[in-house]
């Protein structure tokens, strides 16, 4: 069953209050249905209350709002048990979770191992270590925007104690192989973390399947509240894990001199909790669930191809990320003509080499801004990866449900007349 | 200006650079950059009893920040250095005349800051 | 300007929506105004996207509308500069990420001082640094539980790096004079942190005044929503601090081997934010401000007095806290009869000593919730002042702004009742 | 049972606690802490021929922790060990009679947790 975008559109309050709003930032954050709205709403209006400790029917309604939102978290990604399910602020805080316990216990001379293609919430949390002589490697990007496995495998050396990748990149589009890319790591006895923050919101993701131990993700990249994310963790990992954030509800008992700690999940939910973003995320997940994650990527999968089909027709334009449909997400990343560094600019005007005129990716979003087209430029938290694509910046398009294809072709459009009217 | 002539003083700017290029021999240079977004103008400057007597730019960067640079050169040269250093950010913005928003206010001042740090020594 | 609750309760849609729910948990968590639900409804509706990095229209709103808000949260602690202001999830994050921060450049046989009357919230971060040898002292509470400043004093030793306490006690509404606390400390060069989860919601807090370094809150406490807190912090401080979380925003510039940070406030803020935390917030602060922080606590004062003198008709009535009205906040904890430890029963039992008859907190708010009143019971996140007062536990009521003398008298009346009717 | 007649069973149980009080010489003991709520019940036990022949509890806690410490000492008592191994969290709460939510559950079950620890070594 194919989806409908058009009737999509219509459950979603920004496009009927802008209908013209053409928004093609979803790698960077998604709007809200009137279900999730309302579910959020429903909470400030009948049960906002703690959860946890209430003893009245406000917050015991409350709490199993919390704890069933957990149940379907946990479904949603095949956990299998509600307790492997931690709520975070969102995948740069579940990351950084693991980087404070799991990291914090490497020695000297441990080695974590990321690619190249990473988003910089899943390198900046691993830097951190090398104040403790922790290496950090990076698994290599082949010319094609894939991951070269086997520079990944080559990199599992012995004092490889936790490798940590992305599930899809946010600037290629690029799909890797988790499920090989874990067990590779559990050969090699290795931690394997996946960063699912651009795969939850689009294909369906199988923890079980994976067999990775943690997975981190955002509900505010698939249809839910800014505030909330998850990590979902092995139950024993997570168990014999120290704390990350002290303070209420983590705790079992406590005294002047000494603390213990509560049982998994909550162990990780320090203080007072964003319910009103779990109950968000839970009725986000309804949504899609109601259209069915396969027919999610099956539409995402026609417009990434129609955008390819479009591309060939204008001179000038690069994008990129694979072409090969299997490994590619619909993450459209892209520059009319070739915009370098600086430092290669520098270079070649001191060389007297004439430069290509290209234009920058942020007058291609302020132009396409001007007819309602909403697209990222820059470097998208993935500096590392500009610098080994030799571009300063990209424009990147990131379509999702909503989007229909004819908005696709208003896109494409808005790319050839910018490349017309920007030409110096 | 309106908003529209102002629009088109800039694209001219950013499509036809005036003072675009390296001086061989300068007083002073800068490299400044917007780390944020990567926006990048190098500045020679030929400085001669207290005047601005030659400046020229390279850069990378959005139009605005391009543009603005081009903007900038053009109305320094042969000015009195005093004269420049006066020069404040809203004079600077009124100069470019449109209203760029927040964001992209830093493209524009992005010459302005480095021709600030160059003339500090002065 | 004396508040009028009965007209304040119109404006919170839940007392619409029960009209005879008597929430008397505000110490925990408070409701929400129809503007707080509106101003975040508005944003998702109408505005919703990433801050900072986009070039669109919706973009550059949203940017508007969470900087304005972080200018109004700014103003409202007489911060001075937006830029002292880290928004955080809450008032336990707010104080781990100075525990991993300036806590972590401590150094073996540095002490943090404390106070007895601290949430765990304000424990737990510092007792994680017990491992590298950092000692913890606690300032004692006196008899009329204030804070015994003279002990406080003396235990600020030389080695006392920094001094972190609350200026309202969740359990005895004891407010510390955090100004002449935070003196103490200067005098001493220790680092001076307010916990200040009850006492921005409830009177008028000016940062400036109190000259504290950091002070922490939270905003689901003072009518915004969760998953929001701030964290202040003087200038230099900030700006010397490392990071605490790392990932998108909080970068200046990476590669495949360094880092560089963002400036204050962003250095601290990784990931996507809570945008719809913060305009949910800064909505929160304007409702209190067009009620006049002045009147909140005037407020606050005539209930507390009503609830001191209904509490005399009570026999077996105990309330901990001090009788000061200067010194009290209203938040009213209290046992019907004494309900002492496990351990004292134990003893008790085997020496045949009788003990008195105590009706159990849990029961007394399981009572009350059956007359639709919600008060909290158990030991409020405080364990180690539960010890120091000899309880298992207390019954707490904690009144906010919507909350009428009339509300109070049932609330009495319900004690009274379930005194008869639970007696053994 | 009724709710309201259960409420009543409970009440009764609360204020007038059967077994209640410590056995001086006990096959074994074992106290058992709720840390959230910090209700606590201990029990002491005498087993003869896989019999449960005496047991007697003292504790602190909510009327709910209290009175199914109660219950569940005069069920058990004079039964056999094996059939009070058989008995699962469904059965006590049957018999306890009211439905309590997911928090006072947790109440309920403390004693029945802790009786079953004692009897993991029978
Ligand atoms: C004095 C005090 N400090 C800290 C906290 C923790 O606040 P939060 O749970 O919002 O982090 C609370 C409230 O629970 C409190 O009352
Ligand atoms: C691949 C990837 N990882 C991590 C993140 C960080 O997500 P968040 O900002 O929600 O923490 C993003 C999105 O920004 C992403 O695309």
């Amino acid at each position: 069953m194919s989806l409908i975008p058009e009737k999509i559109r219509k459950d979603f309050p920004i496009f009927r209050n802008n209908p013209d709003l053409i928004y093609l930032d979803n790698a960077a954050t998604t709007q809200k249905p009137d279900s999730v709205v309302r579910s959020i709403v429903n909470y400030y209006e009948n049960f906002y209350s703690n959860v946890h400790r209430g003893v009245y029917r406000i917050s015991e309604e409350a709490t199993s709002m919390y704890e069933s939102a957990r149940k379907n978290v946990s479904d949603f990604i095949g956990s299998g048990d509600p307790s492997n399910i931690v709520y975070t602020r969102n995948t740069t805080e579940s990351i950084n979770l693991l980087s404070y316990t799991i990291g914090r216990k490497l020695k000297k001379g441990d080695r974590i191992l990321l690619t190249e293609m990473e988003h910089h919430s899943n390198i900046i949390p691993w830097y951190f270590l090398k104040e403790a002589g922790i290496k950090i490697d990076f698994a290599k990007v082949k010319e094609d925007f894939t991951l070269d496995y086997e520079d990944f495998a080559s990199k599992l050396s012995p004092e490889t104690k936790i490798a940590s990748f992305t599930h899809v990149s946010n600037v290629l589009g690029t799909i890797n192989d988790v499920r090989e890319l874990t067990s590779m790591c559990h050969e090699n006895s290795t931690i394997a973390v996946v960063d699912a923050a651009q795969s939850v919101p689009h294909m369906k993701v199988d923890v079980g399947k994976i067999d990775c131990d943690f997975l981190a993700f955002s509900g505010h990249k698939m249809l839910g509240p800014s505030g909330i994310g998850v990590l979902y963790g092995k139950e024993d990992l997570l168990t014999e894990m120290r704390p990350f954030l002290g303070g209420g509800e983590m705790i079992r008992e406590v005294d002047y001199t000494n603390a213990t700690w509560n049982d998994i999940p909550w162990k990780f939910e320090a203080g007072t909790q964003n319910v009103e973003g779990a109950i968000g995320l839970s009725s986000a997940m309804d949504y899609l669930k109601s259209l069915g994650m396969e027919n999610v990527m099956d539409h995402e999968r026609r417009l990434i191809k129609h955008l390819f089909a479009r591309a060939n027709e204008i001179d000038n334009l690069i994008s990129f990320g694979p072409l090969d449909l299997e490994k590619r997400a619909a993450v459209f990343s892209f520059n009319i003509g070739d915009v370098i560094s600086y430092s290669l600019v520098e270079a070649a005007i001191k060389k007297n080499i004439k430069i290509s005129n290209s234009i920058h990716p942020h007058d291609v979003a302020a132009f396409m801004d001007h007819k309602n087209i909403a697209v990222r430029s820059g470097h998208h938290c993935a500096m590392p990866l500009m610098g080994h694509l030799g571009v300063a910046a990209t424009a990147r398009a990131s379509p999702y449900i909503y989007n229909t294809i004819s908005e696709l072709d208003l896109f494409m459009d808005s790319i050839r007349d910018c490349s017309m009217e920007m030409k110096r | 200006m309106t908003d529209e002539n102002s629009a088109e003083f800039i694209l001219d700017h950013y499509k036809n650079p005036r003072n675009h290029g390296v001086i061989q021999n300068p007083s002073s240079s800068i490299t400044e950059m917007n780390p944020l977004c990567g926006d990048t103008v190098h500045f020679t400057v030929l400085i001669e009893n207290g005047i601005m007597k030659d400046i020229k730019f390279i850069g990378q960067g959005c139009s605005i920040s391009q543009a603005s640079a081009s903007i900038l050169s053009e109305y320094v040269l042969n000015k009195n250095i005093s004269d420049i250093k006066n020069m404040t950010e809203t004079d600077f913005l009124g100069l470019i005349g449109m209203d760029l928003g927040p964001n992209r206010e830093k493209c524009a001042l992005l010459s302005l800051n480095a021709l600030k740090k160059i003339l500090d020594s002065y």
